[in-house]
């Protein structure tokens, strides 16, 4: 033999993989949020940058100091805790102080990832557990809007940013409502081109329709989500307000306003599809859709909350343990599912 | 009956029993790991409570309004009572139901969400038809926390969640958050 | 007697499994060589599923080529015959693929022999009855050669009250890097059309099909220009797809009927055989060769000259390999059968053996586990998992070492056709997982009310 | 807990035993109860009297003295147990002259029931003053309906005619027109659908001005007849 | 009783306050621990309420257990407890009307504090009159403090005061949730996670003695 065997490697087949890696997804992810970034600038001024910032330093630093050391590069590289951050941010107010966000990016973290074991083991979406948190402790700031401005105000910051740690902020422009705010207390609708421009009263990344829908055209093409969840969310919700729509049209607004208004597509592309909280089967995916839709216009139109698909998500994360338990696919060459 | 709707979903949903009103929390902290006896643990519960609304009702409308003093006692043995009548009954009438819901009875005579429902029945003055509606809506708020925790439960075993969160901890923080996700249906219906 | 479902037949193929890359350009042009006769061969005596077979020769003994060295341990067992004309040089422990030890006959071949087979008119298998036909497959040899190696004579036992209506030749080799059924099908067509009509024949089908996927074109066109005009067999080219050449899967990809779990192909009236069983089944009745060779494929990144080759069973790897030039340097691991279920071997002095399909070499890029994340039940595994278990949930299952839990999730219906880690984003050993878990699960005493 | 004393069982107490002794603790527990009730009630009753007092001099201002009113058999009188649904106060000032009545009425809020009183003038057609008596609304929002003065004082004078209605803060215009509360428009909004409702309740079952039910003796204490919690 | 002999009358009363604690330790008595704490006024007479019913519940127990027949013990404890509860309700309510509101169907629910019959199922009725009004006392003692942590904690950050106090000034920016029910649960979910945490600290420190002692040997 003139040469020696090499050291063979025991490994269990299959050798092949495919190439995709979950940080991958997750690039995609932030990568398809960037144009949201932009146009929370451009609405609202660099302020929504210093807000974003605070999330998602509130996200990543409760991430390292609460996990134990091993395992702290990991799930920095990971990036969710990154995106936990941006997401948040992304669904709050652009006045909101800068103290309430780094809370609320904490208490994502802590309460919707850390307590649960980390990344993969949360059982409800951590940004809107931070959001549900945020918009529990502080109720007023949570709800009230700064209007949408231009390009003049670029580098005009809001004054409430900086309310000092546990202080009520001091708000500098008069406040507006949200689209949504508008047609529940005040039955004005708004155009359906401003909401898909999205220069209207609300969330940082949520105002633009068009854009929220480019982003998640993206992530579509990318095959980085189930998209029969969004399609789901969608369809459940025009059928659910278009039905209640022919009954009262004065009284409930129609399908497409219901879509485009408040953050319904922002909820359905970037937080009812997160994997984790949202049931594997596909039709599991199809009653969690359905379940949210149904929800949003049950709050929008009959709660005493103008907007609802935070709590509709959060409802659904609830039951998707049992949605999976109950949806389980038919196995090969069987008549029903195990489970 | 908008009225007796807005009964049935502030139990239900708004002010669920156990999320909002911290009412038959040991259950609900304790049997909750199973899904399966959660949900039979909450139908159990369901028509002890409606049996409770009855017997409530009848003892305010006979007695009680001559001793109102008597309230809590009568209430705490008559409860206890039907609870034993009832499993007697069960036992004697349906062995498949027994079966399914026995172990359970006396666990239930524990559970403060059956006093405090006759209560809360007492104190807002409740109608018979009223009386019925909040007692099915707490027994089905009741069942919907119940079997949503156990969901959450059986899945948080495979998790690797940290040995200081195990247990008691965790289970609280997930009703908290729980409780967090049922703020949203504030309001519901109360909007005309 | 067959209602297809004629949706089904459009589609042409299974539902969910993975893609991917093929990776068989590299030899699917190559015509198959035969490898030169060496000088030691190591027939391990179970080199087939079911019991090991009984040595009938002696230490010192004389064979020669084809002769019978072993003979079923029971019924569910086989033949084997001596690759060469040599002596018995030992009856005892020899290494395995996995590095442990297993019976074996080790033969040193005679340097002077011509290793030819005595020619021989064949055996006129018209006039065997069916007890006689299956004896005469036992006698061969003859088992499944797709990587199972199942004895094919327990195959054709049909029960009573049972039929064959179908006869299924696989010849999806689903399996990236493989081309040892390619260049069979467009090597030796006449055989394996042979070898279809004694099967049709004696299993009583009334039609054959030999399912092909569309990556081997030529396959397909040599094999349609054999046909004749009125044969009742038809050959069919299926979209590519991994694992295609599982048996239920293609039963489901060419007929669109689910074979039902716990069920054989039979039980639905199909019979399904691999094109080099087919061809060795041919072997048999036209000249009296029993299994005594196999098509086997050298590839991957870590071979330095891919070929198709005819090896006999019992050579060593390693005289396979430097047949064609060895491995390059950065070669890591080595793998008998394909890279999805084949088994990594832990030295090359193991024997090819009738399972053997491919030895395929792969170098550090391929088998450099990738990082490891949490799962984030994204799904992917579901949607590969050609048997729609829950791979993620059987995953995490195995994990919290719950394996009872996992009867329930179907554990056991699993083939670990490994789709699942393929496509796992985040890098987990799911099929890994669930072998150990089945592992468990057949070590554990039986629990009462299990299931 | 294993360390159970087991008590013989050659004195296993007969059923008529258990019962007595049941029955025996049932006498002693009705007793005591009966007299921590006996000893509480006059300052219970006094304290609720005084509670719902207040809140009825708070709701129509210059009433000094307040009695209990039901609709029974088609006409307003004075009662002494409450009528479901249908009881209200009517206030009087000091030489007994009637001013208004000071009406209950519940409804769902935001989280769940809130119970009021409100004054209505029935001479003025006016209503002069709302008071929260008992809500779970949200601590910070919702409950500034009691918590913000601004917010109450827009119950000192509202014409209800047609029904009132919430008007977004700051632009109320009409004398039927309430502003609502920033961030709480629910609850805001759950206040004003209550008093409307009180005001349904009661159209039509109200004596004519002038026919008001007079104090029976205007002797009598103002906290005639228990108070209705 | 002679396994009295072995009691430590300071240990019965402090083993509650700490070690058995029965909230932090035990979890019983949920119910009132998370729906009167969000404020500490509630939640001090809450705990003063349940007090006075197992100090003299467990105080009777003690005393009649010769004449409660073992057959109908559950039924009479249940009787004595409601006394005690009602005695409490009408008393509360004559003297603190303000709070008896707020707390309102939850002082008659004392009755299903599990941690009341348990105590007497579990102790005053095996022990005697001394030791378990020891027992009553560090129990409720115990339950008192877990009430007022929790009360205080929730109405600090929820509100801004303590015993409606304020404590911040007015800009403070209340933490409304902490009043509301999830913070109820988050709260004692996370003072819960602090337990655990001292208890593992505990554990091992106590290790470390263990290791260090089997060295120095």
């Amino acid at each position: 033999m003139s040469r020696k065997d090499p050291d063979l490697l025991i490994q269990t087949t299959p050798v092949l993989r495919q190439g995709l890696t979950t940080p991958h997804a997750m690039r995609d992810v932030w990568l398809s949020l960037l144009p949201l970034v932009l146009a929370a600038t451009w609405f609202f001024g660099i302020g929504a940058l210093l807000l974003l910032s605070a999330t998602i330093a509130g996200a990543l630093m409760t991430e390292w100091v609460f996990t134990p050391e091993p395992r702290r590069r990991d799930v920095i590289r990971d990036q969710s805790g990154l995106l936990t951050g941006l997401l948040l941010g992304l669904t709050l107010p652009p006045g909101l102080p800068l103290w309430m966000a780094f809370l609320g990016g904490a208490a994502a973290i802590g309460l919707g990832k850390i307590i649960w074991g980390g990344l993969g083991n949360n059982l409800f979406n951590p940004a809107l557990v931070g959001r549900a948190f945020l918009l529990g402790t502080f109720p007023i700031a949570m709800t009230t809007w700064s209007p949408a401005g231009g390009p003049g105000q670029l580098f005009e910051i809001q004054g409430s940013l900086f309310a000092l740690p546990f202080q009520s902020p001091v708000y500098d422009a008069v406040s507006s409502a949200t689209p949504l705010g508008l047609m529940k207390f005040e039955q004005q609708s708004t155009g359906l081109m401003r909401l898909m421009i999205g220069n209207t009263g609300g969330s940082l990344g949520e105002t633009s329709g068009f854009l929220v829908l480019l982003g998640g055209l993206f992530l579509l093409l990318r095959r980085d989500f189930d998209w029969r969840i969004p399609a789901a969310i969608f369809a459940s919700a025009a059928l659910f307000s278009g039905l209640l729509h022919l009954v009262d049209p004065a009284r409930y607004p129609g399908p497409l306003f219901t879509l485009f208004s408040g953050s319904l597509l922002f909820g359905a592309i970037y937080m009812a599809t997160d994997p984790v909280t949202s049931p594997l089967s596909p039709r599991g995916a199809w009653i969690f859709g359905i379940g949210i839709g149904l929800l949003v216009v049950l709050i929008r139109n009959f709660g005493g909350l103008p907007e609802g698909v935070m709590y509709a998500i959060l409802l659904m994360n609830a039951a998707t343990p049992l949605i999976d338990r109950y949806t389980q696919p038919r196995v090969f060459g069987r008549k029903a599912g195990p489970g | 009956m908008n009225e007796l709707v807005w009964i049935f979903v502030s139990a239900l949903l708004i002010n669920n029993f156990v999320l909002a009103y911290f009412l038959g929390l040991c259950p609900f902290l304790g049997v909750s790991g199973r899904l399966e006896t959660s949900f039979r643990l909450g139908l159990a519960t369901t028509f002890v409570l409606i049996v409770t609304a009855l017997c409530a009702w009848f003892l305010n409308t006979y007695i009680l309004i001559h001793a109102p003093y008597l309230r809590l006692i009568c209430f705490i043995v008559v409860i206890a009572s039907t609870v034993q009548f009832i499993e007697m009954a069960i036992k004697k009438l349906s062995p498949a139901l027994f079966k399914a819901l026995g172990i359970f009875l006396p666990l239930i005579t524990t559970n403060c969400a059956i006093l405090g429902l006759a209560i809360f029945a007492t104190n807002r003055g409740y109608n018979l038809v009223e009386g019925l509606i909040f007692a099915l809506g707490a027994g089905a708020g009741f069942t919907l926390a119940m079997v949503l925790m156990a969901g959450l439960r059986e899945e948080t075993e495979l998790s690797d969640v940290p040995a200081l969160m195990q247990g008691t901890a965790l289970n609280l923080i997930i009703a908290g958050i729980l409780s967090m996700a049922f703020m949203g249906f504030a309001g519901l219906f109360s909007s005309t | 007697m067959w209602s297809m479902n004629p949706i089904r037949l459009l589609k042409g193929s299974f539902r969910h499994g993975v893609h991917p890359e093929g990776h068989k350009e590299q030899t699917a042009d190559l015509p198959i060589q035969r490898v030169p006769f060496g000088s030691r061969y190591v027939m391990p005596l179970g080199q087939h599923i079911g019991a090991p077979a009984k040595p009938v020769v002696n230490v010192g003994q004389r064979l020669h080529r084809g002769q019978l060295i072993a003979e079923p341990g029971a019924f569910v067992s086989t033949c084997l015959h001596s690759p060469v004309t040599g002596r018995v040089v030992s009856i005892g422990p020899q290494r395995h693929i996995d590095g442990t030890f297993t019976r074996a006959i080790e033969i040193e071949a005679d340097p002077f022999a011509t290793q030819q087979l005595a020619p021989s008119p064949g055996l006129d298998w018209r006039s065997l009855d069916m007890v006689e036909f299956i004896d005469q497959v036992q006698q061969a040899g003859i088992v499944g050669m797709g990587g199972a190696a199942f004895p094919a004579h327990v195959k054709y036992s049909i029960p009573e009250g049972q039929q064959i209506a179908e006869l299924l030749v696989n010849g999806a080799e689903c399996e990236p890097y493989l081309t040892n059924d390619h260049r069979l099908m467009m090597e030796r067509p006449g055989a394996l059309l042979q070898g279809v009509g004694i099967l049709l024949e004696k299993l009583g089908a009334k039609r054959a099909t030999i399912g092909v996927e569309a990556n081997k074109q030529e396959a397909i066109d040599i094999l349609n220009d054999h046909l004749g005009p009125d044969q009742p067999i038809r050959v069919i080219s299926l979209p590519v797809k991994y694992p295609q050449g599982a048996e239920k899967m293609l039963i489901k990809a060419v007929y669109g009927k689910e074979v039902p779990a716990g069920q054989l192909p039979r039980d639905i009236g199909v019979a399904v055989n691999n094109v080099g069983t087919v061809v060795a089944i041919a072997d048999w009745f036209e000249s009296r060769m029993p299994l005594i060779e196999r098509v086997v494929t050298v590839s991957g990144p870590g071979a330095a000259y891919p070929a198709n080759l005819i090896v006999p069973l019992g050579t060593p790897v390693r005289e396979v390999l430097r047949f064609c030039g060895g491995l390059r340097p950065e070669t890591r691991e080595v793998v008998m059968g394909g890279p999805m279920m084949g088994s990594p071997i832990a030295s090359l002095d193991v024997p090819v053996m009738k399972g053997t399909s491919g030895i395929l070499a792969f170098t550090d890029s391929e088998t450099a586990r990738p990082r490891e994340y949490p799962c984030i039940r994204c799904g992917r595994c579901l949607e590969a998992c050609p048997y729609f278990l829950n791979p993620s949930r059987l995953a995490r299952l195995a994990r919290a070492r719950m394996f009872t839990e996992m009867k329930a999730y179907r554990v056991t219906d699993c083939v670990e056709c490994g789709s699942c880690t393929f496509a796992c984003p985040s890098g987990i050993p799911i099929v890994q997982l669930i072998r150990a878990a089945k592992d468990n699960l057949a070590h554990e005493p039986r629990d009462q009310g299990a299931e | 807990m294993n360390q159970r004393v087991e008590l013989p069982t050659a004195n296993q107490p007969s059923s008529t035993r258990l019962a007595l002794s049941v029955a025996l603790a049932g006498l002693i527990s009705g007793i005591a109860i009966i007299g921590i009730y006996e000893a509480t009630l006059p300052t219970i009753t006094a304290n609720k009297a005084r509670q719902l007092r207040e809140a009825v001099f708070k709701v129509l201002p210059g009433v000094s003295r307040m009695q209990q009113l039901g609709f029974v058999d088609g006409s307003l009188k004075p009662v002494d147990v409450p009528i479901e649904d249908l009881t209200l106060y009517g206030g009087y000032d000091n030489g007994g002259r009637f001013i208004g009545y000071a009406i209950p009425s519940d409804g769902p809020g935001f989280q769940d029931t809130i119970a009021l009183l409100y004054g209505w003038l029935p001479r003025e057609g006016r209503i002069v003053g709302m008071e929260i008596l008992d809500s779970r609304e949200t601590p910070g929002l919702g409950d500034k309906i009691y918590k913000d003065a601004v917010f109450v004082a827009n119950f000192s004078a509202l014409i209800p005619d047609p029904d009132i209605v919430t008007v977004k803060k700051g632009t109320r215009s009409a004398p039927n027109e309430v502003d609502a509360i920033t961030g709480a428009t629910i609850s805001s909004k759950a206040v004003v659908r209550i008093i409307n409702e009180g005001q349904a309740r009661w159209r039509g079952k109200l004596p004519a001005p002038g026919q008001e039910p007079s104090l029976p003796d205007p002797a009598e204490s103002p906290e005639a007849g228990p108070g209705s919690g | 009783m002679d396994m009295d002999k072995n009691l430590d009358t300071y240990q019965e009363f402090v083993k509650g306050i700490w070690r058995d604690n029965p909230v932090f330790v035990q979890v019983l008595g949920m119910c009132p621990m998370l729906a009167v704490t969000n404020s500490a006024v509630n939640a001090l007479v809450m705990g003063g309420a349940t007090l006075f019913v197992l100090m003299g519940s467990s105080f009777l127990v003690a005393a009649l257990k010769q004449w409660i027949p073992k057959q109908v013990r559950i039924s009479l404890y249940i009787i004595i407890i409601a006394t005690f509860v009602t005695v409490a309700d009408y008393s509360l309510l004559a003297m603190l009307p303000g709070v008896h509101k707020e707390l309102g169907a939850f002082i008659p629910l004392i009755v299903a504090n599990c941690m009341i019959l348990g105590r007497q199922e579990a102790f005053a009725s095996r022990h005697g009159i001394r030791f378990a009004v020891m027992d009553a006392a560090g129990m409720s003692l115990g339950f008192v403090l877990a009430l007022f942590s929790l009360g205080s904690i929730r109405e600090i950050l929820g509100n801004g005061s303590l015993f409606n106090i304020p404590l911040f000034g007015e800009t403070f920016e209340p933490w409304v949730i902490m009043i509301l029910p999830p913070g109820g649960f988050i709260t004692l979910g996370l003072i819960l996670l602090f337990f655990n945490w001292v208890a593992a600290r505990k554990k091992a420190f106590l290790e470390q003695v263990a290791q260090a002692e089997r060295e120095s040997l």
